[in-house]
Parts: C-alpha cells; sequence; structure tokens
C-alpha cells in the first residue's frame, strides 16, 4: 500500500534507484578489476579506478537523500529499517569499489601476470562474480532466500581463500624467485575475499531490510534457525 | 466487615440528608398540583353557564321598558343583558309584536351561582323554590358558557368574558414585540460584535444587568411619568401599556440574546472573516442565523412574563372597565392578568369563578408559550 | 392631522422614496459594473447606501420635531413632511452621484448599522436614566412637602388629608403623616416569611437535582419546578387571597389564635413559593459548575456523599448561592401583584405574621391608581417609596454581583 | 531565491502595552511552502494573523513595520481588509465549517465577492472540491451540512472553501493539531499538491510536521525570527544555537 504521502513514496524509490546504480556501478567495477587482472587489460584497470569517483559521489548522495528522508518524514518500522540498512549498504558499496580500485591497481602492477587456476584464485573470482551479482538480484527483488545464499556462500570464498593461501605459501617456499608475483596474489586474493565480506554484510542488511530480523554475527545454523521460524 | 457506629451515624446523617432534598422537592410538587387542582376546580363552573326558558310578551310597552317583556316572577331571574336586548329584537323582528314566545335566556349569576352549590350566590330565598322547579321541569339548564369567550367584560357578571381583554393582551404583545426585539437584538448584537472594550461599554453591562432586577412596579413609575405626563401618550391606552412592558422586557432579550451570541462559536466569526467577509457580514450571513434558536426562545420567554405582568399596567391605568375591545392603540384597553385583577376584586360570588376561568385561559396561554420555548431551545439545541 | 395621520404619511413616504433609492442605486452600480469593471462594493450596498442616506436625516429631522413638539413650542406637521421629503430628495441625488467604481459604498453601509446598533444599545442607558429621573423627580418634590427624615422614621401613615390640601380644600383636619416605618417592617416582615419559605426549599431542592438525583429525573423536575416561575403574579395574588389566606385564618383558630383576612403568613407563604425555582435553579447552575475532580477528591477520602456536598461542594458553591439569595430578596421587595391582592391596605408596625400589614409596592399601587394629583403629597409619596424601592433593589442587585465576581473561585 | 510573494520588515507589533513582535524580517517565497515554528507564545500565529490583518479585529493591537504583498504594502490607508483577504486567505486550528450544507460553505465567499454567477457554482464548487482532494468523498452529499464530515474532511472542506476565493497566498494557523495522524497525512499530501497553484505559509507545533510538507522552516523565539533558511539544512545544520536546542528537544 503506497504512503498518503506521496512525496515519501517518491523519495524511497529514488533511494532504492540510486542504491541500485552504485550497485551496478559497483558490480561493473568488480567484474572489470577483475577482468584487467586476468586479462591484464590496463586501460580497462585505469577506467575502473577513473570510475570509482562516480561511486564516492552516488555515495554521498544517497547519504543526503536518506538524511533528508530522516529529517521530512521520520520513517518508521519498514520504512526505518530500509532508510537504515540503505545508509549501511552504501558504506559497504563504497569499500567494495574501493577494494575493486585496489584490484585495479593491483592490475597495474602485475606486469601481464597471470594468475593460475592452481592458485585457486580464478575460483575466488567467480564465486565472488556470482555473490556479488546475487546480491545485488536480492537487493532489487528483497528475496530473503537469495540474500541467505550468499551468505551461505561465503563459505566457499573463505575456503578458497585459505586453499589459495596454502598454495601460494609453499609455492614461495619451493620457488623463491616467484614470491613477488605470489604476494601480489596472495593480495589479490584477500581482496576479493574482503569483497565477499563486504557482499555479506549487504545480504544481511538486505534480510534485515526487509523481514526485520537482525542476522550479523549469526553462525549459519543459527541463521537457518532464524528464518526457518519467519517461515512457520 | 461489620461497620464502626460512628460510620453507621455518618451513613445516617447521609440519608437524612438526602431526604430533605426530596423533602424540598416534594412540597413544592406538592404545591403545584394543589395550585392546579384548586385553580382548576375553581375555574371548571365558569364553563357552564345557566340558561333559563321564560314566557317573553312582546308588546309595546317592551319598547320603552323591557321589563315589562318577563313576567315578575321570572324577571330576576334572567340576565339584565337579555332583556336589554330585547328592544332591538322587536325592532328587528316586528312580526313579533304581540305575541308571547317561551325563549330561552341568559340567567342570572345568582341563579347560576345557586345551581352550582356555591356559597354566597346571593339568591334570595322566596326564588329559591321556583328555580329549584325550574331545573327539574327542565326549564333551566346548563350550557357550553360561549359568552366568556365572545365578550367584553360586563357589570353582569353571567356576561362578563375575556374577549375584550385577550384583545388588548394581544394588542400590547404587538407593540411590546415591535419595539423591544429589534432593539434588544440590536444591543445585544451591539455589545457582543462592534463594540470597544472600554468604560462606556462596561457601563452599559453592569446597566443592563441592573434593568433585570429592577422590580416591574418602577416600569410602571417609568411608563406614567414619561410616556404618558411627558410624552402625551393616553393613560390606559395599549401604547402606553406596550412602551412600558417593552422597556421591562428590554433587558431579558438583551441577555439572551447576548448568551446565544457567545455560544456560537469564535471559529466561525474567524472562518468568515477569513473568507474575507466584512464584520456586518459575518454578524448577518452567520453568527445571527446561528443564534437565531436562542434569540427566538429568549424572546419567548421575555415576552411570556410581559404578558403575565400586571403590576406597572395598573399604574399605567390598564385596569379599566372595558367592556369592548379596544379600535386602536391609542384606546383605553386592558389586558388578560390586568382583567383577572379586576373581576378577582368584586365582591359577587360569579366573578370569583370568572377569575380562577380568566387564570386558567391566562395560565394555558402562558404555559403553551414557555413549552414552545423549551420545545425549541431542545430541537435548536447545538453542540459545538 | 393627528399624530397617526402624520406617522402614516412619513412612514409610507419614506418608505416609497428607499425602496426607489435602493433600487435606482442599485442598477446604477451594476450598470458601471458592466461597463467600468469590478467595483469595489457588492451592487447592494450602494443600495442600502443610498437607503441608509435617505433615512438617517429624515430620522433625525423626526426625532427634533417630535422633541420640539412635546415641549410645545411647534406644531407644524405639514412643514415637517415637507422638510423630510425634500431634505430625503436632495440626499437622495447626492447619493446617486457618489456611486463611482471605487466609492466604498460598503464601509459606508456599515458605518451607518454600526451608528444604529450603538443608538440601540443607548436606549438601554435612557431606561435606566428615566427610571431614576422619574422616581427621582417626583420623589425630592415630595420631600420638598414631608421631610426625608420625617418620611423615613415616622411610624405613622396617615395621608388621608393630604389629597385635599393638595386640592386646595384644607379644612383644618389632622396634619397627614407620612411615616413609613410601619410599611418597610410589613415589607420586611412578608420579605422574611418568603425567605423561609424559599432559602431551604429551593436550596435542598437544588441540592438533590444537582447531586442526587438521575439526568432523568432532572430533565423531569427542573422544567417542572420552573413552571412556578410561569406563572404570573397576579395568579398567584388570587390564589393567596382565595384560598390560602382562609386556610391560615382556620388554622388559626383551631390554634385558639386570631388572624386577619389579610396575614402576613399568606402572601409570604405564597411569594415564598413563587421564588422557590428561582433559588434552585440558580444555585443548581453554581452547584453544578463546580468541577467533578473536587467532589471525586474528596469522596477519594472516604467522606460520604452528604460530606462532600456539604463540606466541599457548597463551600465552593457559596458564593454564587449567596449572590442567588440577594437576587431573591430583592425580588421578594419589588413583588407587588401578590402583596396588592393579599396582604393589607393599612400600615402596621407588628411581629405578629398573622396580623395584616402592608407593604412599599401596595402602598405604590394605591396612590397611582386612583385618581392622581401630581401637587399632592400623597400621589406624590408612591414616588419617594418608589425610590427607597429603586435603591435598596440596586443595592441587592450590585450586592450580589460583587460577591459572584470577588469570590467566585477560578477553576481551571 | 526568486522574487518574494511577500516580504515583511521590521515588523514589531504590540498587544496594548506588551511588545510581541521585536522587528521581524522575512521573506516568503511564491509558490513555496513556508513552516513557521516555535514555542508557544513566540509570535508565530501572530505574525501568520498579521499577514491578512486578522489582528485588526484585537482591540490595542498595533503594529510597524512593513508587510508587502507583491511589493504593495497591506496596511496602507487605501487598502480594503475585506479585498486583502480574497487574496490572502486563512485556515485555522479547528475545523469550522459553517454550519451550512457543504454547497453553501464553499460558495458563501465568492458570491459576497461577487465572483460567480448561478451557472458558474456548480463548476465552481467542484473545482474546489477536487483541488481540496475531497471531490471524491463529498460529490454525493454536497448538499448535507458541512458539519457532518469527519474532522479531517472538514478541514479539507475548509482549505476548499478558502481555494474557491483563488488567492494567491494560503494562511494555515496550525491546520492539523485537532487531527488524528491519518487526517494529518491526508492534509499533508493536499498541502504538497498545493504548492503548485499557492503560496502556503503555515504554523505548525509539529516540527516534524514543518520538516514533511515545507520547503523553508522560520524559527521564532520569545517574538524575534531566530533562524530562516531551507528546511532539511535548518533541521540538520541549523546555524544558531537555540534553534538546535529548540528541534533537539532540549528547551528550557
Amino acid at each position: 500500500m503506497p504512503h498518503t504521502l506521496s512525496r515519501f513514496d517518491n523519495e524511497l524509490n529514488e533511494l532504492h534507484q540510486l542504491i541500485n546504480t552504485m550497485f551496478k556501478i559497483t558490480r561493473k567495477n568488480i567484474k572489470q578489476s577483475l577482468a584487467s587482472i586476468f586479462d591484464v587489460d590496463v586501460e580497462m584497470a585505469k577506467r575502473v579506478i577513473e570510475r570509482d569517483d562516480v561511486v564516492n559521489t552516488l555515495e554521498l548522495r544517497i547519504d543526503e537523500l536518506a538524511r533528508t528522508l530522516i529529517i521530512q518524514f521520520q520513517p518508521a518500522a519498514s520504512d526505518l529499517r530500509t532508510v537504515f540498512s540503505a545508509t549501511k549498504i552504501v558504506t559497504d558499496l563504497e569499500r567494495m569499489s574501493d577494494l575493486a580500485t585496489k584490484l585495479a591497481q593491483n592490475a597495474l602492477e602485475m606486469d601481464g601476470f597471470i594468475p593460475r587456476k592452481s592458485t585457486s584464485v580464478p575460483i575466488m573470482r567467480e564465486i565472488l562474480l556470482t555473490q556479488v551479482k546475487n546480491t545485488r538480484k536480492a537487493f532489487i527483488n528483497n528475496d530473503v532466500l537469495l540474500a541467505k545464499k550468499v551468505i551461505e556462500q561465503d563459505k566457499l570464498l573463505d575456503d578458497s581463500y585459505e586453499n589459495c593461501q596454502r598454495v601460494l605459501l609453499t609455492r614461495m617456499a619451493e620457488d623463491p624467485a616467484s614470491i613477488s608475483h605470489s604476494i601480489a596474489l596472495t593480495n589479490i586474493a584477500k581482496v576479493i575475499e574482503r569483497i565477499g565480506d563486504h557482499a555479506v554484510n549487504i545480504a544481511e542488511m538486505i534480510i534485515y531490510a526487509s523481514s526485520s530480523h537482525e542476522v550479523r554475527h549469526l553462525s549459519i545454523e543459527e541463521l537457518n534457525d532464524v528464518l526457518d521460524d519467519e517461515d512457520e | 466487615m461489620s461497620l464502626s457506629p460512628q460510620l453507621k451515624r455518618r451513613y445516617r446523617a447521609d440519608k437524612r440528608f438526602k431526604f430533605y432534598g426530596l423533602t424540598a422537592i416534594v412540597f413544592a410538587l406538592c404545591f403545584l398540583i394543589f395550585f392546579f387542582v384548586d385553580i382548576i376546580g375553581k375555574a371548571v363552573p365558569a364553563f357552564e353557564q345557566a340558561y333559563i326558558q321564560v314566557p317573553v310578551s312582546y308588546n309595546q310597552s317592551v319598547i320603552h321598558n323591557y321589563n315589562r317583556a318577563i313576567p315578575k316572577e321570572y324577571r330576576r331571574l334572567v340576565s339584565k343583558s337579555f332583556l336589554r336586548t330585547l328592544g332591538q329584537k322587536l325592532e328587528a323582528h316586528p312580526e313579533l309584536m304581540n305575541t308571547t314566545q317561551e325563549e330561552w335566556a341568559l340567567a342570572n349569576h345568582r341563579v347560576d351561582q345557586f345551581l352550582k352549590g356555591h356559597e354566597g350566590h346571593g339568591l334570595k330565598k322566596k326564588y329559591r323554590k321556583t328555580v329549584e322547579q325550574m331545573y327539574q321541569d327542565g326549564k333551566i339548564e346548563f350550557r357550553f358558557n360561549t359568552n366568556f369567550f365572545t365578550r367584553g367584560d360586563s357589570k353582569m357578571a353571567e356576561n362578563a368574558g375575556v374577549l375584550a381583554a385577550a384583545m388588548g393582551s394581544i394588542m400590547v404583545l404587538l407593540i411590546t414585540i415591535a419595539v423591544s426585539v429589534p432593539i434588544g437584538v440590536m444591543t445585544a448584537i451591539y455589545l457582543e460584535e462592534f463594540a470597544p472594550d472600554n468604560r462606556f461599554t462596561q457601563a452599559i453591562e453592569v446597566n443592563i444587568n441592573n434593568l433585570a432586577a429592577i422590580p416591574s412596579i418602577l416600569y410602571g413609575l417609568l411608563g406614567l411619568a414619561i410616556f404618558i405626563n411627558v410624552m402625551g401618550v393616553p393613560r390606559s391606552s395599549a401604547l402606553a401599556g406596550g412602551l412600558t412592558l417593552a422597556l421591562m422586557t428590554l433587558p431579558v432579550i438583551i441577555i439572551s440574546t447576548r448568551a446565544a451570541l457567545r455560544s456560537v462559536p469564535q471559529s466561525i466569526r474567524d472562518a468568515a472573516f477569513g473568507l474575507g467577509a466584512s464584520s456586518l457580514q459575518v454578524v448577518i450571513h452567520h453568527v445571527l442565523p446561528l443564534a437565531f434558536p436562542g434569540i427566538l426562545t429568549g424572546s419567548i420567554i421575555g415576552l411570556a412574563q410581559a404578558m403575565g405582568e400586571t403590576a406597572p399596567l395598573l399604574i399605567v391605568g390598564m385596569m379599566a372597565y372595558i367592556p369592548d375591545a379596544p379600535g386602536s392603540i391609542f384606546d383605553a384597553a386592558t389586558v388578560l392578568p390586568a382583567q383577572v385583577y379586576t373581576w378577582s376584586s368584586e365582591s359577587i360570588r360569579a366573578f370569583e369563578e370568572r377569575t380562577a376561568a380568566g387564570i386558567l385561559v391566562l395560565l394555558t396561554v402562558l404555559l403553551s408559550l414557555n413549552a414552545l420555548a423549551v420545545y425549541l431551545r431542545k430541537k435548536f439545541e447545538v453542540r459545538w | 392631522m393627528t399624530t397617526a395621520d402624520i406617522f402614516l404619511w412619513f412612514t409610507a413616504g419614506l418608505l416609497i422614496l428607499s425602496i426607489a433609492a435602493y433600487v435606482f442605486a442599485r442598477n446604477k452600480a451594476i450598470h458601471i459594473e458592466n461597463t467600468e469593471g469590478r467595483l469595489h462594493s457588492r451592487p447592494n450596498f450602494f443600495g442600502w447606501y443610498a437607503v441608509s442616506k435617505i433615512l438617517t436625516p429624515a430620522f433625525i429631522i423626526g426625532f427634533i420635531y417630535s422633541i420640539l413638539h412635546m415641549s410645545g413650542l411647534v406644531s407644524q406637521p405639514q412643514a415637517l413632511l415637507a422638510i423630510v421629503f425634500i431634505t430625503a430628495i436632495i440626499n437622495f441625488a447626492i447619493s446617486i452621484k457618489h456611486i463611482q467604481r471605487n466609492f466604498r459604498a460598503r464601509q459606508a453601509v456599515e458605518k451607518t448599522s454600526k451608528r444604529l446598533f450603538f443608538i440601540a444599545a443607548l436606549i438601554s442607558i435612557l431606561t435606566t436614566i428615566g427610571i431614576v429621573f422619574s422616581v427621582l423627580f417626583e420623589a425630592i418634590r415630595f420631600f420638598n412637602i414631608i421631610p426625608l427624615w420625617d418620611f423615613l422614621t415616622g411610624t405613622t401613615w396617615n395621608p388621608d388629608t393630604a389629597f385635599l390640601i393638595g386640592a386646595g380644600r384644607d379644612e383644618g383636619g389632622a396634619v397627614p403623616e407620612f411615616g413609613s416605618l410601619p410599611i418597610f417592617a410589613g415589607t420586611l416582615m412578608i420579605t422574611v416569611i418568603a425567605m423561609l419559605v424559599a432559602i431551604p426549599v429551593g436550596l435542598f431542592a437544588a441540592i438533590y437535582m444537582s447531586e442526587y438525583a438521575s439526568s432523568r429525573v432532572r430533565n423531569i423536575l427542573k422544567p417542572t419546578l420552573e413552571i412556578l416561575a410561569g406563572i404570573p403574579t397576579v395568579v398567584y395574588g388570587f390564589f393567596a387571597a382565595i384560598t390560602i389566606s382562609p386556610l391560615v385564618v382556620k388554622a388559626a383558630e383551631a390554634l385558639g389564635l386570631h388572624a386577619d383576612f389579610t396575614n402576613a403568613l399568606a402572601p409570604g407563604v405564597i411569594m415564598g413559593v413563587m421564588i422557590i425555582p428561582f433559588i434552585s435553579s440558580l444555585s443548581d447552575d453554581v452547584i453544578r459548575a463546580v468541577p467533578q475532580p473536587l467532589r471525586d477528591g474528596s469522596l477519594a477520602l472516604g467522606t460520604t456523599q452528604s460530606e462532600t456536598i456539604r463540606h466541599v461542594v457548597l463551600p465552593s458553591a457559596f458564593p454564587g448561592i449567596v449572590a442567588a439569595f440577594l437576587l431573591a430578596v430583592s425580588r421578594a421587595i419589588g413583588e407587588t401583584m401578590i402583596v396588592v391582592m393579599a396582604a393589607g391596605l393599612r400600615p402596621n408596625l407588628t411581629a405578629n405574621p398573622l396580623e395584616g400589614v402592608t407593604t412599599v409596592t401596595v402602598k405604590i399601587v394605591e396612590a397611582l391608581t386612583g385618581d392622581q394629583e401630581f401637587d399632592s403629597a400623597f400621589t406624590l409619596a408612591a414616588f419617594a417609596l418608589g425610590l427607597v424601592l429603586l435603591i435598596v433593589t440596586l443595592v441587592l442587585n450590585i450586592g450580589s454581583t460583587i460577591i459572584v465576581r470577588k469570590f467566585t473561585q477560578r477553576y481551571e | 531565491m526568486s522574487k518574494p510573494k511577500i516580504s515583511v520588515s521590521d515588523l514589531k507589533l504590540w498587544y496594548g502595552d506588551h511588545e510581541t513582535l521585536h522587528g521581524i524580517d522575512v521573506d516568503f517565497e511564491a509558490k513555496k511552502v513556508t513552516a513557521l515554528i516555535g514555542p508557544s507564545g513566540c509570535g508565530k500565529s501572530t505574525l501568520l494573523r498579521c499577514l491578512n490583518r486578522m489582528n485588526d479585529r484585537i482591540v490595542g493591537c498595533r503594529i510597524e513595520g512593513s508587510v508587502l504583498l507583491d511589493g504593495k504594502d497591506i496596511n496602507a490607508p487605501d487598502v480594503d481588509v475585506v479585498q486583502l483577504r480574497t487574496h490572502v486567505g486563512m485556515v485555522f486550528q479547528k475545523p469550522n465549517p459553517f454550519p451550512k450544507s457543504i454547497y453553501e460553505n464553499i460558495i458563501y465567499a465568492p458570491q459576497i465577492h461577487g465572483m460567480v454567477d448561478k451557472q458558474g457554482m456548480d463548476e465552481l464548487v467542484e473545482t474546489a472540491l477536487r483541488k481540496a482532494s475531497i471531490w471524491d468523498e463529498v460529490k454525493d452529499k454536497l448538499h448535507e451540512p458541512g458539519t457532518a464530515l469527519s474532522g479531517g474532511q472538514q478541514q479539507r472542506l475548509c482549505i476548499a472553501r478558502t481555494i474557491a476565493v483563488k488567492p494567491d497566498v494560503i494562511l494555515m494557523d496550525e491546520p492539523c493539531s485537532a487531527l488524528d495522524p491519518i487526517a494529518t497525512a491526508k492534509i499533508e499530501e493536499l498541502i504538497d499538491e498545493l504548492k503548485q497553484d499557492f503560496t502556503i505559509i503555515m504554523v505548525t507545533h509539529n516540527m516534524q510536521q514543518a520538516a514533511r510538507v515545507s520547503d523553508n522552516t522560520a524559527f521564532f523565539y520569545m517574538g524575534n525570527l531566530i533562524e530562516f533558511g531551507e528546511t532539511s539544512t535548518l533541521f540538520s545544520q541549523p546555524q544558531q544555537q537555540q534553534t538546535e536546542d529548540y528541534i533537539t528537544g532540549r528547551f528550557g
């Protein structure tokens, strides 16, 4: 049911649209920064770095809008959760975009070196991209289950990261000449893992906004319990 | 749990107190019942009047002396008012000349009172047997007393009625309405809607409250000194009485109109002003129509009060003997309550029941007016 | 020409002129609006403006004429009518000339009507002045004949010969005496009797209605009691004289006492009954104005209902109740018909309510209903008594107003 | 800021000897909603009533300074207060429909001002009621008394009645303070729509309401204008400590 005050609806919509836009750009940044590493595309990396400004501007705009919404409409209940989670999501998105910039900078420093499959980094890339895609989808559709899936998927990403670290440590011990590359790869893996963490944060906020359950800092089992209760 | 003796005593005191209140109410109600029973009991016989069947002989001598028309033994039993009309009747119907007719005539008030069994009827002993006999023979009968409503005052009790007084009352009341309602309503409007809040306005307000408390008889003195002695209004006239009562009613109308105006919420005035109505438009379009029921009720009550008022009218001379309804507002007139007063001071017994009957007529009118006011107040009562 | 004729011509002429002026002015205004554009005021205000322009001078002239006529200075009705109509027609022309697009007809009309309202308000002041002066003027003439002190303190009222002296036929009889003390005493006695009936009954009835009776019972009782107030005083007078007085006499005989038929008890009691609704209604209003939380507060302390009424409600309502008493006293003193019909004519300085006494109002009526002779102290005495009555009732009324103003507690 | 619709400069007002407004300077923008906020007795309602000279009726009320409506002083001797009020309408705290039919409520003012003839009346009533977003609710009962409506509907009827005169400015004196939250929301939505056509100046005790519906907000305290500015700025970054204290609820 729409709000009696139609301007309230309009501004909530605008907020949603802006976050969506920010999501879109951030996802593009992540995708392209990873691509620039794997495809050794310096130009693409530069474009990603440039585009970070757009995300920063969007963050400020969304914050401003959220502030206005709070001042003007004193949102309550679902509206309050929407606005509150929006500010949190925006922070995470901005951090994700920052991290993507970091990846792009790494790409510039990789000197054409391509991470091999054995390092698990390509797998991490795939997992992350799915995760980011799902997060955005969950946001657009207020899809709690999809958001939950994002949180569950993070376990995979964490495992791959652990695996990757182990592989790279072994390699550094075996082949000291590869140390600089390995360190770069470790950094990349770490960044990917952190972007994944931010996606999880966002997913938690999406669950909070649409189901009102606070699911941060819960184990997967606890999360399941909470959301199952919801179903009953 | 048993009550302490002290508490029991307090409860007894409580019951006693309530009992006093109830007693007071019952006293007042009993008086009211006693009063109405007494007045109605006294008044009801007056609505019946004895008529007597007598032989009337029409002949030449009747034209000069109407007493001749009726045999001596009946003469005292018939009302003089009947005898008086015989001459005229003969002129109108010359064919009756030298005939004798059995006719129903209005009986003398003594006969009437005697048959009604009232003490102090004044019928001489020698007639009593005849009258009783005639009553048994159906030669005297009681009929509805139409004269009472169609005649004016008369020295002959059996012929006296309230019509002239009622007409006088209406005339006086119309003058009172015409003078006091417009002036009273305008004064109230001035005080409530236009008057600046200054000493002069306050003086007018205090003055109106005092006017409402001044005994009515002093208005009579005013009417006598100003209207009659200075302005030359004829004494005993409906105009003098109407003007006097108008001044007396003025404060009642002003006070009730002010209350009615004040009960119109300020927000209505604000709304109209906010839409650009001028102060006169606000009053005429909004405030007055809303206050109208209140003004109407107050005016009816004020006028009912004026209609029952006697004292100031005695002072301006409206207790004269008025056998016919006044022709204009300058003619001598009397009003219902003054008629009641005049009759009550007559010593003839038949006037006593006429007084009571007059009172009954007066009370019916006044209580209907008051009931109308109560009804209107209930009907138009608006809660804001 | 009789007064009625003048009046008719005056009214009819002005009525016709006013209607003409209204129609003419309004039409002109509409015409201007159609040709020149929006007017400042609505067209009907222009109409009323023209009417007020015609009537104002006409009434002023009429008023001045009637004053001059009453003082016997002029008596030319034709001239009056001529002047009135000529002025009216001139003003008609002027007012039509005033009708311009920007003319503020509404303001002009409002000013005139506000003046009219003001004049209406002045009439109440004039009434008071009229009463005071009509009473005062004749009373002063009376006190020129009879010294004020003798009037107020004398114990014998024997004015019979005054009439003869006034008529210039002083036959050396007894000197008329106007000692009004017995009259005041009679008034006081009847008032006291009336109050002894009205105050307890009225007050307890009010307490019962406002504190004990359900609202349904109250809605029946209150108007029923007010019937008592709607009965004309002449009726009470008749009732007192014809029904109650003989009862009192019989009752007194049964007790072995002698009572006059014009005893003070009958009119006193009846007057008291008449005043019951006056006291009960006023007291009911002030008792109900005591806020409910005050009662709740007292009841919550564990008092019985009657204790709450006696210790909380009545003290709060006390000023209002006292004011009602004072107004009731002033009504009793000024009441005329009951005493005229049921009390005596003979001034009598006594403390026995079974004897006949007379009152101020009785004496006023007696002096003014017969032949009036405004040179005689007998007639003028009525005005002197009226003056006393006026002063006493005014003092009582002002007293009650002051009590209400000063001592009424404000509840917010 | 565009050219102001109403421009108040150095406005001082006395009730008797008591000065209640101490030199107010404020411009009200055309087709914007300006909210006047502040604690009770701060002079906001008084200022509002100055704008269509409702204070004229109060004895002993005296003003100094100028109030310009479209550049013309409304207190000039040649300005007729009745005409002024057709340009500057007013809606009051308590809904105060006349106890007449809905239709008569709307048509009253246009009629006394001679703005409408018989044929135009129905149309005028419909337009006014539509603009006040109440047409759908009352179209079937135009001849029933306006007082029979609910509080919120009554207030919208009062707004419709004001609109019917086609004023430039609508003054609202706490228009929602007697209404429940739902009716309030409807009125606020209405105000949002009305600002396309009218300049709206409203007094409110409800800061949140001021934030919700107004473009500009003026904060008054003790007869002074403390701060005036864009609503979102005033509520997020007030420039004056007094404003900060008031809107954060730390007053007195």
